[in-house]
């Protein structure tokens, strides 16, 4: 596997791991990157019966059809992004499976399959204020009352287009941000955390948290 | 302590045991904390705080808030001055140090005052009467006006401080914390409504922070203490104090500038923000902005000394300050009685009230007399004497119509005149919002009439003066917002307070002259009530000519004090009512906001985003420098040592043209293009036929808007039957993915395609040069490289250094060339794998500029280089892309229409200099006739001029008129009076039979 | 900061948007058929109405859709949201 | 009553009694040869210019508000001639050198200051494209130069021109000639002057229609009854629409709020106009003290004159990019014009096919640097029924015939 020493995520020339504590203590925002996180974007129509069916069985993942909302599991789950539009999640290194299996799953059906893996990188963001950093540029209302677990959405952060997926009500945050932009999106974030306290921390720690607080 | 002279030992808001030490004008004061920089001046004994605009009159503090119209300081020092503070707005900290403004050398004696004696030649815009002779003059004019004008100094250093700025979210969003926004909060909060109450205070409770009263048979006081307690304790009510509510835009979209930092020394500011601008969406919105008092134009109403009422009254109270020794009150309503009564009590002694009312309120007028005040009933104060200081106030009675006087002056000492001519609701918000005022005869003053968007007005706001009524209509108002979004019933309990029985103010615009003195309308600049007299008769009798001719209310103060008795008094002087001359739209902000609050934290390096390719940090290690393409961060060339950009460049060119040059092409836009219709779509925006392109293959594509003119431009290539691969020039990438789908969704929404942009999916290096297939022989195992196996114009999946890639056979650089795209993370991998392979052919990284200039030899154009939204493909010279036999394509018709058919259209061709050693300016104009006088015809430009290291000569690109029909001719180009000579040519110059690109 | 209702996302902000001018213009053709005059009327010319408005926004910063918007261009409210393809509605009163 | 210092002086002896009304407020005459409808500065001076170089003086100007009240009241005042393409260039150099002598002319100090404008390049592109403009400029003769980025310095000091900025100053381009005037006396002037040789100001005399026998226009229908007319010209920036409307004409013209605000007046700090495309801003300061600083154009159709605060936010994220000195400065006052956004960025002065309905709009957010060159050619194609050479090239039927002026390219920033 030469070549996945070689990957490099868009964020590696910040060596962030090399800055990452292994206990966040008081910070008010944890944030760290979800390196390579597989992603494909699944076009189709989801009054075809056909297309919905073909892909549940693919994915073994409902598509949601309620706008701005996310289904499946733990490691495998699709975002809706437009009323034909999906991107689903997988583990690092699925990507090349998932797009197989849904091109063979849709071969004659008009969908289109496409993997965007390496086009975008995760910034997990986590933490008491991780509510307030993002609200500094994002225009979505965020209250738990009009946005919780499970919700995503396509929006705009700071300068950079992107899409948010709230994964639990600590709350932690999924954002999703064009490879390009990660360098300026991960330095916003940083310095809009930077009052409530700010801790950078390695994936296998962010993973940690997680599980932590889901057995609270 | 006892320095405070005005200071009284007890009462007031303010915390006695820690005293802060500030200087005004270089002299040492004290104050304590609660205390704002006026609060603290008039305690200190200070009243004459600047020099007014124009006659730079001696001036003291007028009022105690947002008001002031008077009182602006020069406030810190260094990088952390600012200018035009409210001194009754800034609060005290140790060691705050502030200074008068427009002032020279001082503010007691200031070489500006000659402008007073000499003030009969400045009337109302005297400089659009005069300064005209003779007319090249003006610049020196000028030069003396600027200098006389504008108060304070602007920074001379970059800001220090940092910015904020965030969104939010609310049910009811409260403007204004006094008892009616209070009531309005509990009332929302308790019906679980997310709230959010803004107050521009340091404390919360507007005139109760004041004023007295009692609210449910307990001091006003106490019951706010309650009530903030109560806010703090409630999940979804956030309170900010020292947040001013600035704006009132579209949709219910509000704008609140909080100050975190400002009240504090420097040394304490460290690390926060300074301030922070709240943009707010609001469901309901309640306005509950108070009212401002007004003053009453009478002679000399301007001398320190001379000041509103409630603002007196609130030194007193909230301040424990005494605002002089002995004062004159003078009000045309009933508000000024408690005043009175507050300040004697306070130990200023009230030598007398004056009430421009005949009939006076007995029941006031009674405690008055109790505490030893005299009322003088119909009366006013026509006249303030005094310096730097008042010193007296003359009385005269009015007479029935208030245009003349009567009986006898009496001239009264004092130190301090307390004026209320009134009040006016802050309807400021209210008139943003869009909605329409009208005006109530009852109270004199505009009030809210028509809303346009979901809010309210409550309380002074809506001239609702007493408390009683003012925090009923809070808490329905709170209830009812809150109901709106989903909470509670809408019903909400008022807390009781003693109602008072009001008799109606009498206005007195123009309080009549007794003498010859200046009577002020807008004090802060210099407005009097002759000058809108005299506008009047000028005719600029237009409330918006007013303002502009006089620029009164065009102050720091945006008139806040002055808009309606300058309305008055025009009225009054054009025979019309005040209705009829209307008021002008207020507009934000309510009060000025910091240019850096306004751009939060989008500065410095969070200006704008720099996109960054995979490869970006081995161009950095390089020492690379970069080009702004769009937000793109390009190499622009590789420097050597101390080569400059001319040697890097011929060296980069002089790789690629005999043996291997690589470059980052990754900022190219690309897009994956899928679907049954997927050919359809490229045939209508492109001006090519695709339909016929094999799986495989690739080609080039042009796309024109409607008009006709070239728009975009690239290679796409067919992966399959229903599937291709779009490229994009690099700052077209959005533009084109936006258009294609505007195509789709609006044009052909029956088509079955789907749009990806994959332009960050893959990092793609292209490597040109003679030399490049045999280092791919060496990399890429499983792909056949030769001409025939994979022609030019061709694609293949394979490994490149062991890495999955996708190699495109094309050639922007005339040479043999691969570009080879493989997913981003393994962008660096691959250049560095073909560096390090590609060393013994001496592998060049080339920039932006090398592949310029490789690509004009070649005469390949750059879209927005060669063409600039003007160009059509035909002159370009690219007809052949225009498909003949295609029915329809984005731009077909434009191109039929007569001007895109003109011969003498400017067409693409190539330039070569006489001097071969000299490269013309891009941009240079050709002339029609070298010899001719300005203005020369000019038949075209150069779009691209370079020294090319190949031909060992320079060369050019233009745009020609009948370019095309003129080969072979000598035409001058001009640019910064050079004129060179140039013989035009085909618009190629390496390779023409492209043997080398194919090869 | 106007308002928008997304008919597929919500409502959102205006920033995520960008306004896509007039619709319901229909593009003349076949291309042989359409004079200069009708073309550039086309191309060019627009109602530009003081009042009710129906143009064409993209919501380019969410799910990539265009659809249409009827609005006051004197009040900027949103009278009706509507997808591309759909009539205007019926009553629009400012 | 000739405006001067003289005439300051002696008003100071009797407290200014006895200066006369700047313009009269007549009633309407049943007719008129012209009718402008519209009192804004083009508007004003083609009435002006009617009267006094086409001996045309029975004008009416129609104002639904107050004179000058439109976009001439609302903009950023700044004035430069340095445009690409030579139409353009001809139109505005012949109304800059009307500016030069304008206050004389009019005998009312419009306060034209030639303090220079600068427009800033921070790309390559931007450098390519300001050199094609400075050659075509100078080769048209008007003045314009280029600085290099030290240059700028020199020339405007509190410029930050340092390398490491996010779009760094590579240069600018400068014409000394360009600068600003008091918008509101370039209205007042016109009106004053106009009113002079004869011309009737009707303020509050909003037109609800155009009156027409067959192809032929005759009147106008207005709040204050009906103004019959042989010739009628619409000069209604961000109304032109509304107005063609009215005559059945559908013009190539789209309505957009334009932004602008002011900052606080403080002592002089900057001595010349400052614009950036890139960067998106432009700035200069008042007489007042004020910076006057403006925006681009809102992306929708609008007729509400009201500003909004993401504009405001970038615009002062730009200026802190080039000024970060100004960062503690505050705003002061924000508001927005409404302006006629064309194709091609040129304006339109023109007969139409109706008859005697003459139309001059589409002047984007550069028509007040026009005001006195517009009026002049425009009272020639009302006074001749024909355009001048200098806007013979703004016609309508360009739209059709593809002869666009296409002024984006070089555009820049709005203004």
């Amino acid at each position: 596997m030469a070549e996945i020493v070689l990957r490099q995520s868009p964020l590696d020339h910040l060596s962030l791991d090399a800055r990452a504590v292994a206990e966040p203590g008081p910070a008010g925002v944890v944030a760290g990157e979800r390196r390579f996180v597989a992603k494909v974007n699944l076009r189709g129509d989801p009054a075809d019966e056909a297309f919905v069916k073909v892909a549940k069985g693919a994915l073994k993942v409902f598509l949601p059809t309620t706008p701005n909302t996310v289904d499946g599991k733990r490691d495998r789950y699709a975002l809706w992004l437009g009323p034909d539009e999906w991107l689903v999640i997988g583990a690092p290194g699925t990507e090349g499976r998932l797009v197989a299996d849904l091109r063979k799953a849709l071969d004659g059906i008009v969908a289109a399959v496409t993997d965007v893996t390496e086009g975008r990188t995760v910034i997990r963001l986590s933490g008491v204020h991780a509510r307030e950093t993002l609200a500094k540029g994002c225009g979505l209302d965020l209250h738990p009352r009009a946005f919780g677990r499970g919700r995503c959405a396509q929006t705009r952060l700071g300068k950079a287009n992107v899409i948010l997926h709230q994964l639990d009500d600590a709350p932690t945050f999924d954002v999703y941000v064009e490879r390009s932009f990660a360098d300026y999106l991960w330095r916003w974030i940083e310095d809009g955390a930077s009052e409530y306290g700010f801790a950078i921390v390695a994936e296998p720690i962010m993973a940690a948290l997680k599980a932590r607080r889901a057995t609270r | 302590m006892t320095a405070q002279s005005h200071r009284n030992p007890t009462g007031g808001r303010i915390d006695r045991a820690r005293t802060l030490g500030f200087t005004f004008n270089g002299r040492y004061y004290e104050g304590h904390p609660g205390d704002t920089l006026a609060s603290a001046l008039l305690a200190n004994g200070v009243h004459l705080v600047g020099r007014s605009f124009k006659y730079h009159r001696p001036r003291g503090i007028v009022g105690s808030g947002a008001e002031e119209p008077n009182a602006l300081v020069q406030l810190g020092q260094g990088a952390l001055t600012e200018p035009n503070v409210r001194a009754t707005q800034a609060e005290l900290h140790d060691g705050l140090a502030a200074a008068s403004v427009n002032c020279w050398p001082g503010v007691r004696w200031d070489i500006g005052a000659i402008n007073g004696l000499l003030g009969g030649l400045f009337p109302a815009g005297f400089y659009y009467k005069t300064f005209m002779w003779p007319a090249r003059a003006w610049r020196a004019y000028e030069w003396f006006i600027r200098r006389a004008a504008g108060l304070g100094l602007a920074p001379r250093e970059p800001d220090p401080e940092r910015y904020d700025g965030t969104h939010a979210h609310c049910d009811v969003l409260v403007a204004g914390g006094g008892p009616a926004g209070l009531a309005a909060a509990l009332a929302a909060g308790r019906a679980g409504g997310r709230v959010i109450l803004a107050d521009e205070q340091a404390e919360i409770g507007g005139s109760l922070l004041a004023g007295g009263g009692t609210i449910d048979g307990r001091p006003a006081r106490a019951w706010l203490d309650d009530a903030t307690a109560e806010l703090a304790g409630m999940a979804e009510v956030r309170v900010l104090p020292r947040a001013t509510v600035f704006g009132y835009y579209d949709h219910n979209y509000l704008g609140i500038a909080e100050r975190l930092a400002d009240h504090l020394p420097p040394a304490e500011r460290a690390g926060r923000a300074r301030q922070r601008v709240w943009k707010v969406r609001a469901g309901r919105v309640v306005l509950a902005t108070g009212a401002i008092e007004r003053p009453l134009v009478f002679d000399g109403n301007d001398r320190p000394g001379v000041m509103l009422a409630t603002a007196a009254q609130a030194y007193a109270n909230r301040w424990a300050v005494r605002v002089g020794d002995r004062a004159v009150v003078v009000t045309n309503n009933d508000s000024a009685y408690q005043t009175a009564l507050d300040l004697s009590e306070s130990g200023v002694a009230v030598a007398l009230l004056a009430d421009l009312r005949a009939e006076v309120p007995a029941a006031l007028a009674q405690r008055l007399s109790r505490a030893g005040i005299e009322v003088a009933a119909g009366s006013a104060v026509v006249d303030a004497a005094g310096g730097t200081r008042v010193t007296s106030a003359e009385i005269r009675r009015l007479g029935a119509d208030g245009t003349t006087l009567e009986g006898p002056a009496r001239h009264v000492p004092c130190d301090v005149i307390a004026v209320s001519g009134g009040w006016s609701p802050a309807v400021h918000l209210f008139s943003q919002s869009g909605g329409r005022l009208r005006w109530d005869e009852a109270i004199a003053g505009f009030v809210p009439d028509i809303s346009r968007q979901a809010e309210v007005s409550v309380g002074a706001a809506r001239g609702t003066f007493d408390l009683a009524a003012a925090l009923a209509e809070g808490a329905r108002a709170g209830a009812a917002a809150a109901h709106a979004a989903g909470f509670g019933d809408g019903t909400a309990t008022a807390p009781a307070a003693n109602a008072r029985e009001v008799i109606a103010p009498r206005p007195v615009w123009r309080v009549p002259s007794a003498g010859r003195g200046k009577a002020f309308v807008d004090i802060q600049n210099d407005v009097t009530a002759a000058d809108i007299a005299l506008a009047a008769r000028e005719g600029y009798s237009a409330v918006e000519h007013l303002k502009r001719y006089t620029t009164t209310g065009m102050g720091t103060d945006q008139g806040k004090t002055s808009n309606v008795n300058a309305l008055a008094i025009l009225a009054h002087a054009t025979g019309t009512a005040i209705p009829a001359v209307g008021t002008t739209t207020f507009r934000p902000p309510y009060t000025p906001v910091t240019f850096g609050a306004l751009a939060g934290r989008t500065v410095g390096p969070l200006f704008d985003p720099a996109r960054l390719t995979a490869m970006h940090p081995w161009h950095v290690q390089a020492g690379t420098r970069f080009e702004d393409v769009g937000q793109w961060k390009r190499p622009w060339y590789y420097p050597r040592g101390s080569e400059t950009l001319h040697q890097a460049v011929a060296r980069e060119c002089r790789a690629v043209r005999t043996s291997l040059g690589i470059m980052d092409a990754s900022t190219l836009g690309k897009i994956d293009i899928q679907g049954p219709d997927a050919a359809k779509l490229l045939d209508l925006v492109y001006t090519n036929a695709w339909g016929g392109l094999e799986v495989g293959r690739c080609r080039y594509g042009l796309m024109l808007k409607e008009d006709g003119m070239v728009f975009d431009d690239g290679v796409t290539a067919r992966l399959g039957p229903q599937h291709f691969h779009m490229t994009t020039t690099t700052g077209g990438a959005a533009r084109v993915m936006a258009w294609l789908e505007e195509w789709l969704q609006t044009e052909r929404p029956h088509w079955r395609v789907y749009l990806t942009s994959v332009t960050t999916q893959w990092a793609v290096a292209a490597i040109a040069g003679p030399n490049a297939r045999r280092l791919m022989a060496e990399l890429c195992p499983n792909i056949a490289l030769d001409a025939i196996d994979f022609p030019f114009m061709a694609w293949r999946d394979g490994t490149v250094a062991g890495i999955a890639a996708r190699v495109f056979r094309v050639s922007f650089s005339g040479e043999s060339a691969f570009e080879i795209n493989v997913p981003s993370s393994q962008g660096m991998a691959l250049w560095q794998a073909l560096m390090t392979a590609g060393a013994k052919y001496d592998i060049t990284p080339y920039g932006t500029e090398a592949m310029h200039v490789l690509r004009a030899e070649k005469g390949f154009v750059i879209v927005g280089q060669e063409t600039d939204g003007t160009v059509t493909p035909g002159d370009l010279g690219m007809d052949w892309i225009v498909g003949k036999k295609k029915p329809d394509f984005v731009g077909r018709r434009g191109l039929a229409r007569a001007d895109c058919k003109r011969p003498d259209r400017k067409q693409l061709v190539g330039l070569l200099p006489q001097d071969p050693k000299e490269v013309l300016v891009e941009g240079a104009q050709i002339m029609a006739d070298a010899a001719a006088p300005p203005p020369v015809p000019m038949e075209g430009h150069v779009t691209s001029s370079y020294w090319s290291a190949t031909l060992s000569r320079s060369f050019a690109l233009a745009l020609l008129k009948g370019g095309r029909a003129r080969h072979g001719q000598t035409v001058p180009v001009h640019a910064y009076g050079k004129t060179s000579w140039a013989q035009v040519t085909e618009p190629i110059f390496y390779d023409k039979e492209g043997e080398k690109l194919r090869g | 900061m106007l308002l928008i209702a997304c008919p597929f996302c919500g409502p959102r902000d205006e920033t995520e948007f960008r306004c896509g001018g007039e619709s319901h213009i229909a593009r003349p053709g076949p291309a042989e058929t359409v004079s200069d005059e009708r073309w550039g009327d086309y191309l060019f010319n627009r109602a530009n109405p003081k009042g009710v408005h129906l143009e064409r926004w993209l919501h380019g910063h969410g799910c990539g859709q265009w659809f249409n918007v009827a609005r006051d261009t004197v009040s900027h409210r949103v009278l009706a949201v509507y997808r591309m393809g759909d009539p205007p509605p019926k009553d629009l009163t400012p | 009553m000739k405006y001067s210092l003289l005439g300051l002086i002696k008003g100071a002896g009797n407290h200014h009694k006895d200066w006369p009304a700047a313009w009269r407020q007549p009633e309407p005459k049943p007719a008129y040869d012209v009718v402008i409808i519209g009192g804004g500065g083009h508007g004003l001076a083609t009435a002006y210019f009617l009267a006094k170089e086409h001996g045309v003086t029975n004008v009416a100007v129609v104002e639904k508000g107050w004179i000058g009240g439109g976009n001439t009241g609302r903009n950023t005042t700044i004035v430069r001639s340095n445009y690409l393409w030579d139409e353009s260039a001809h139109l505005y150099e012949k109304s800059l050198k009307l500016w030069e002598g304008l206050s004389q002319e009019l005998n009312f100090n419009t306060m034209f200051s030639q303090r220079g404008v600068m427009n800033l390049a921070h790309n390559l592109h931007d450098l390519r494209e300001l050199n094609r403009r400075v050659s075509a400029i100078r080769l048209n003769g008007i003045d314009s130069e280029f600085l290099t980025t030290e240059q700028v310095k020199a020339f405007c000091p509190i410029i930050n021109t340092a390398p490491t900025i996010r779009y760094p100053v590579l240069g600018a381009s400068l014409q000394r000639r360009g600068g600003t005037a008091r918008h509101d006396a370039v209205a007042w002037g016109f009106a004053r002057a106009a009113d002079r040789l004869g011309v009737d100001i009707l303020q509050n005399c909003e037109v609800t229609g155009i009156r027409r026998e067959g192809i032929r226009v005759t009147g106008v229908e207005t709040t204050r009854g009906f103004i019959g007319a042989r010739k009628i010209g619409s000069v209604a920036a961000g109304h032109s629409s509304v107005i063609a409307a009215m005559a059945g004409l559908r013009l190539p013209i789209e309505s957009h709020p334009l932004q602008a605000l002011v900052s606080e007046p403080v002592k002089p700090v900057l001595d010349t106009v400052v614009m950036s495309g890139a960067v998106h801003v432009y700035v200069s300061q008042s007489d007042k003290g004020e910076l006057v600083i403006g925006a681009g154009i809102d992306a929708y159709n609008s007729y509400a004159q009201r500003g909004t605060l993401q504009v405001i936010e970038e615009q002062m994220a730009a200026l802190i990019e080039l000024f970060p000195m100004f960062s503690r400065m505050r705003l002061m006052r924000q508001w927005a014009g409404i302006v006629d956004v064309c194709p091609d960025a040129s304006p339109i002065m023109a007969r139409t096919p109706v008859e005697g309905f003459y139309i001059n709009c589409g002047w984007g957010t550069g028509g007040f640097k026009a005001t006195p060159g517009s009026g002049w050619v425009f009272a020639h194609t009302i006074a001749q029924d024909r355009p001048h050479e200098l806007n013979a090239a703004f016609t309508l039927e360009r739209f059709s015939s593809g002869a666009l002026i296409d002024e984006h390219g070089a555009a820049a920033v709005a203004h």
